[in-house]
């Protein structure tokens, strides 16, 4: 079998150990590479930098475990950002395995706020993050598209106490707050056709400011939602949330997470490079030999 | 034991008379009159109306605001909204807290006895009957009831829109077909000093049967309605409808001879939808000219299901293919069988299938999600032809790299009216690309009017929610 | 199953247990079920090894992995349908006398009635085991397929149809819709820039093309010939750079998944990374 | 009859959805709910459809020693614990006899299987036999220990700790893993198929490895990179996907309503 042919005809798993490899590898190497930051999520950035102290932001945790690695990084960007904004956060977790992850999710949250910080130059002061106070979280309950209609009426229709069975009106920070008037956008950080739900249901009869955190394969099809308007601004995969991060300041798991990424990209394309130089041989003799 | 919660909600409702009796003095309409004082204007043209395109329980209140608003010394910082509010509904708030007390009284109670019931049951019994008087309560105006604050808006609004649930149990509970009466005042910044306007009513709010906002859906139905009834009903009179050869479709046939003539498996996947979702009902129509097929050059079919009912439903198609193909006998009710409601256990099973019983064909018709990829290429590695198509955007990409042939988002739906040659069938896809030229003719004019200044023709297609 | 096969179990198995009493230990200190967590933690580390192997080939491992997936899987969501909609949902509606026994409160409500409809059609759907009244399991799927169809008729007809034909309503002519003064205004406001009024409307005028040509390649009643044909071309260019892009685009999100695995295996098992 | 009124019963609740979506009346809102909760309900029964089809097809592999046939035991296994842990209870602290009992049980199924599937009548006995064993032993266990306790009453059973931990560390490891395969399978359809063959082969070709460099920092022109595909993500992905989201949009109304109106009967088993 000819070089060129050899190229073309790799068996995969040559492919799978490399990809392997460099996961590996990339745990014990230690270097930072620069992350480029896109308008789509610069949009949600800066709508939330810009809402005044004490606001309400609405984050609906809307994934199961199985998309923990890509979406509890804009998650914890997110949270992080509004409450060192001294904004106020009501979560939901409308997917089915969601809660109890969720739940730590805020746990680890408001313990990270303990601590002083610098983001962007800002001094921030640590803090102790109250339930009922600085967010609330309101738990899961099935059939979304149902619940995410009632919270248009009242989200004690859905939620009459929150997911630690505190009644809503009883929480200070759910004091005149009725329904999505009175709340400034919800971000929708989903792993399904929640997302979907968002936009019929919630933005399409509500109209309130929908921000989209997606995962990677999910995104493309979302644009046009973005391109109509029915959303302001989306996180893609792992680099939207490690771009949240760059202009958050606040570096995590997803800038930890893009080097893996650069690298098995890198490996991809190597491969695909390899199998088109093949090709473009093989064409290369097939007309020597035509002539 | 019975006697003993009649006890507690008795206490309770001398409780809350109680606090009914607080809660009055703070919301009474408080005029101070000092002359010293100088009162801002009031608002005028106070007006109410029952909200539009809603279940009812929801009224919207508007009116000028008052000349003092925002203006120096007697400036207006916020109105109060005032309804009248017969003290019949007091009651019945004190009944919906007793309902509460027992309702979490019974979930506590360590041996649940049917009484806790029966007093839940009298006290939703007291309930209805209270609801009932309301109307009769507010005609009695201004008899026996009183004006409470229901909500207040900053300085500058001159609207309020006051809803409630429809939950009859839930305390702010708005009822309909009950005459309102509203008033609104004009605070300044010391609470004491306000100015209340006329009073506005009666006000009745109750829900809509046709919502106006969504008139534009409504002639897309019926557009779209009498297009497709009268494409079908054309080609039932036999008028001949041209489709467009779609590869995917042509190439099963193909695919179906060949595993007869390696004396292999067809697998047939019909995705992760439920029997209700459009691809899988679409899905179904090309199993079952497939099974027919199938049936024919008496070839084995494998059908592995994730959802009981598509299960159930694909075993009806199977069965009756091979009794269509005339050999009920070869039919074998495992064929179509539930592997597990699990997303990746069933791609297991099924990649299990794949390397295990080596299928010379797999098709993949349906809603898939993250799979797609992992069927695919376990299937590229057993070798066989692989022929797709779904309308799961997302997933397009995968079957289009792995498989040999895709059905793209709408060639899917084709397909089982390409496959079936049904002339109803055939019909409906006649009036869909129809439906398609309107897009594109709506879209040109839409362009034009939205370049040319013609905000009403973009209007039109506004739904409201 | 040859003898090399026996000895690759052989060795696997004995792996396992090391893999278990080390862990064990190591749990000791901290929490007091160490021998089960020990286990557990060595379990889920070899099924996730097991179902890698189908990596390199089908194997007796992942048949096992397989396998075991499809039963617990099944099970999990059998027991949790049962706990959540016919215990949580259902029953609280039927009567007082199920709703104390289950221990759920009872719901009372005069459309209470109701609920018995889809009790009936439950039992209907199971008939469906039986070849005498099979044809009855059809009822509840009638109900299904209806209902769900009309939702979907409107459904799709707003949210895909009507809302997207209007977004595509984009200014050709001027930055801002409704702002035609005639084309001398327009060529004086036109300015060059990468961010200005010139790429602005180039992009909407390629979104509009694409948009017409993508509809066109799905014309299916028409033979795709002559201008028809070229623009129904140009539309399955746009479609391939768009799945092209979405699978470059996807590569991450998989990347991601496999570094969550690979984390599980170095810092949970094998405690390699903190 | 038997044929028709699925259909009669199709368009009525086809029907009125539509005309629910245009009445916000508390009424037709009412009705519109139940018919949700309906849905599940029914969707919940089944399953019991399914999990008996799951069983037969398993059986029927063992008795008739199929292609991995000893693996169906696994697969059953894992069915029937993981629905006894959702029906049972730890009550005191330590765990008792309980897994003894498990064990017990499994056995005893496991030689039930064992003696339908066996061909002589001595191998049945032995089965038949071992079986009851098995089962008098467990049923023992069972009545003298009070560590754990069957609950068919409430959903303390979802509360067993084994249930949850079935859940944590057999089930979510396999699907994760499941889920990552996709990274390697990505990569190896990528290298497989993304050749510049033809005109279309090769526009995929470029538009993924556009979008691949977009956030490489270490390539020339790396900002321009990302510009690109972040116009490849906006503008012409954009288009196309409204091309198909029309496309499919028109198609799932079209084939609503002839399901509707009973123009498409494939679902009901006329292919």
């Amino acid at each position: 079998m000819s070089v060129s042919e050899k190229l073309m005809r790799l068996d995969r798993r040559w492919v799978f150990l490399l990809l392997i490899v460099v996961c590996v590898f990339t745990f014990y190497a230690d270097f930072q590479i620069p992350i480029l930051t896109e308008p789509e999520s610069e949009a949600i950035y800066e709508f939330i930098d810009s809402l005044p102290p004490g606001d309400i932001v609405f984050i609906a945790i809307d994934y199961d475990p199985n998309a923990w690695a890509e979406l509890h990084p804009m998650t914890f960007a997110i949270a992080e950002h509004c409450w060192r904004k001294n904004l106020r956060i009501i979560f939901t977790a409308l997917s089915q395995n969601g809660p109890g992850m969720a739940d730590q999710a805020i746990r680890d949250l408001s313990d990270s706020l303990k601590l002083d910080r610098v983001y962007n130059g800002v001094e921030f002061k640590g803090r102790e993050i109250v339930r009922g106070v600085d967010y609330t979280f309101l738990g899961y309950k099935p059939y979304y598209a149902l619940v995410i209609l009632g919270m248009g009426q009242d989200f004690r229709l859905p939620f009459p106490t929150d997911y630690y069975g505190t009644p809503l009106d009883s929480l200070p920070m759910m004091k005149g707050v009725f329904n999505y008037d009175q709340v400034a956008c919800v971000v929708s950080v989903s792993g399904g056709t929640i997302a979907d739900a968002w936009v019929s249901y919630g933005q399409g009869r509500f109209g309130f400011p929908l921000f989209f955190g997606l995962t990677g394969v999910m995104t493309a099809q979302y644009y046009p939602f973005l391109g109509s308007g029915q959303v302001s601004g989306l996180m893609g995969g792992l680099l939207g949330a490690a771009q949240y991060e760059e202009l958050a300041d606040n570096p995590g798991r997803a800038k930890e997470g893009m080097r893996v990424q650069l690298l098995a990209h890198i490996v991809i394309i190597v491969f695909i490079l390899l199998g088109n130089v093949g090709l473009f041989v093989s064409y290369r003799r097939k007309l020597k030999e035509g002539r | 034991m019975k006697n003993k919660c009649l006890m507690a909600v008795v206490l309770l409702l001398v409780g809350f008379s109680g606090v009914a009796a607080e809660e009055e003095a703070l919301a009474g309409d408080t005029l101070v009159t000092d002359p010293m004082l100088l009162f801002p204007a009031p608002v005028t043209n106070l007006e109410g109306r029952d909200s539009d395109n809603d279940h009812g329980h929801s009224v919207d209140l508007s009116w000028e605001l008052s000349p003092d608003d925002g203006a120096g010394q007697r400036s207006v910082m916020k109105y109060d909204i005032f309804r009248w509010i017969p003290t019949l509904m007091d009651s019945a708030d004190v009944i919906r807290s007793a309902i509460g007390v027992a309702l979490t009284a019974r979930e506590v109670d360590e041996v649940p006895g049917a009484d806790w019931n029966d007093t839940l049951r009298f006290l939703r019994d007291v309930l209805d009957t209270l609801i009932v008087q309301f109307p009769a309560a507010h005609a009695a105006y201004p008899n026996d009831g009183e004006w409470r604050r229901v909500g207040m808006v900053p300085s500058g609004e001159g609207c309020f829109e006051h809803s409630g649930p429809k939950d009859r149990l839930s305390s702010d509970f708005l009822p309909d077909y009950c005459d309102f009466r509203f008033r609104v005042d004009a605070v300044t910044s010391d609470e004491s000093i306000r100015t209340s306007s006329d009073v506005a009513g009666p006000i009745q709010c109750y829900g809509q049967w046709f919502n106006s906002g969504r008139k534009p859906v409504l002639v897309g139905v019926l557009v779209f309605g009498f297009l497709t009834i009268l494409m079908v009903s054309r080609a039932r009179k036999g008028a001949d409808l041209y489709v467009r050869p779609i590869s995917g479709i042509e190439a099963v046939d193909d695919a179906i001879g060949r595993a007869t003539e390696m004396g292999r498996p067809i697998l047939y996947v019909l995705g992760l939808g439920t029997a209700a979702d459009v691809a899988t009902i679409a899905s179904f129509t090309i199993l079952g000219r497939v099974a027919k097929r199938v049936a024919e050059y008496q070839t084995d079919l494998i059908v592995p299901t994730y959802d009981p009912i598509v299960m159930s439903v694909a075993q009806e198609v199977v069965k009756s293919s091979y009794l269509d193909a005339g050999r009920p006998e070869g039919y074998n009710e495992d064929t179509v069988h539930f592997v597990t409601q699990s997303q990746f256990a069933y791609v297991a099973a099924v990649n299990g299938i794949m390397l295990r019983q080596r299928p010379a064909t797999n098709i993949y018709m349906g809603m898939f999600h993250a799979e797609s990829l992992l069927l695919a290429e376990t299937g590229v590695e057993a070798g066989s032809i692989q022929i797709a198509g779904t309308d799961q955007i997302a997933q397009l990409p995968f079957f289009i790299v792995a498989c040999d042939y895709t059905l793209i988002g709408e060639e899917l739906y084709a397909a089982s009216a390409y496959l079936g040659r049904e002339p109803v069938l055939l019909g409906s896809l006649k009036a869909q690309d129809y439906a398609k030229a309107a897009v594109v003719m709506l879209a040109l004019l839409g362009l034009a009017a939205s370049n040319f200044a013609l905000p009403w023709f973009v209007n039109l297609f506004h739904v409201i929610d | 199953m040859n003898r090399s096969t026996y000895i690759v179990v052989g060795v696997v198995v004995v792996l396992f247990l090391l893999s278990w009493i080390l862990k064990a230990v190591s749990l000791s200190g901290e929490d007091h079920r160490y021998i089960l967590h020990g286990f557990l933690i060595t379990m889920s580390a070899f099924l996730t090894l097991a179902i890698f192997s189908f990596l390199y080939r089908d194997n007796p491992f992942y048949k096992f992995a397989e396998h075991l997936f499809v039963g617990v899987s099944a099970a999990f969501w059998m027991t949790q349908g049962f706990w959540s909609t016919i215990v949580g949902n259902l029953i609280p509606r039927l009567s007082a006398g199920f709703s104390e026994f289950f221990m759920v409160p009872h719901q009372p409500s005069p459309w209470n009635i109701a609920y018995w409809i889809p009790v009936i059609l439950g039992i209907l759907l199971l008939m469906r085991l039986s070849a005498k009244y099979g044809w009855l399991s059809r009822w509840p799927l009638a109900l299904i397929v209806g209902t769900t169809a009309g939702l979907n008729f409107v459904r799709y007809l707003r949210s895909d149809f009507i809302v997207q034909v209007s977004s595509t309503f984009v200014p050709l002519l001027g930055r801002e819709p409704h702002q035609w003064q005639g084309g001398g205004a327009f060529i004086s406001h036109l300015d060059l820039s990468a961010t200005g009024q010139l790429a602005a409307l180039l992009t909407n005028w390629i979104i509009f093309l694409g948009v017409f040509c993508g509809i066109v390649y799905f014309f299916f009643s028409k033979e795709h010939t002559g201008v028809f044909g070229r623009a129904s071309r140009v539309g399955i260019w746009v479609l391939m750079i768009t799945f092209g892009a979405s699978f470059g685009y996807t590569v991450m999100g998989r990347i991601s998944l496999l570094v969550g695995r690979v984390t599980f295996l170095f810092r949970d098992w094998l405690e390699l990374i903190s | 009859m038997k044929r028709q009124l699925p259909f009669v019963l199709v368009f009525i609740f086809g029907v009125f959805m539509v005309f629910q979506y245009f009445a916000p009346h508390e009424k037709s809102e009412r009705i519109y709910e139940f018919f949700l909760d309906w849905i599940y309900i029914i969707g919940t029964f089944a399953l019991a459809l399914g999990i008996w089809s799951l069983f037969r097809v398993s059986v029927d592999k063992i008795k008739n020693h199929k292609e991995a046939w000893r693996y169906s035991y696994v697969t059953l296994a894992g069915l029937y614990l993981m629905i006894a842990f959702g029906f049972t209870q730890r009550v005191g602290e330590p765990w008792g006899w309980y897994f003894v009992w498990l064990l017990l049980s499994l056995v005893c199924l496991g030689s039930v299987m064992q003696a339908r599937a066996a061909t002589s009548t001595g191998q049945k006995k032995k089965y038949a036999a071992a079986a009851l064993v098995a089962l008098a032993l467990a049923v023992v266990v069972a009545l003298l220990d009070d560590a754990w306790a069957f609950y068919f009453y409430t959903a303390e059973g979802l509360e067993n700790s084994m249930f949850r931990v079935f859940f944590d560390y057999i089930l979510i490891p396999i699907l994760a893993t499941m889920f990552s395969l996709l990274a390697f399978f990505i990569a190896s359809a990528a290298y497989r198929s993304f050749r510049a063959r033809n005109v279309l082969a090769s526009l995929l070709l470029v538009a993924a490895l556009l979008v691949m460099m977009r956030f490489n920092p270490w390539i020339p022109g790396a900002e321009q990179v990302a510009r690109a595909s972040n116009w490849l993500m906006n503008v012409p992905n954009l288009a196309a996907q409204r091309a198909i989201v029309v496309g499919v949009g028109l198609g799932m109304v079209a084939t609503a309503l002839k399901v509707v109106l009973g123009i498409e009967r494939g679902y009901m088993g006329k292919g």
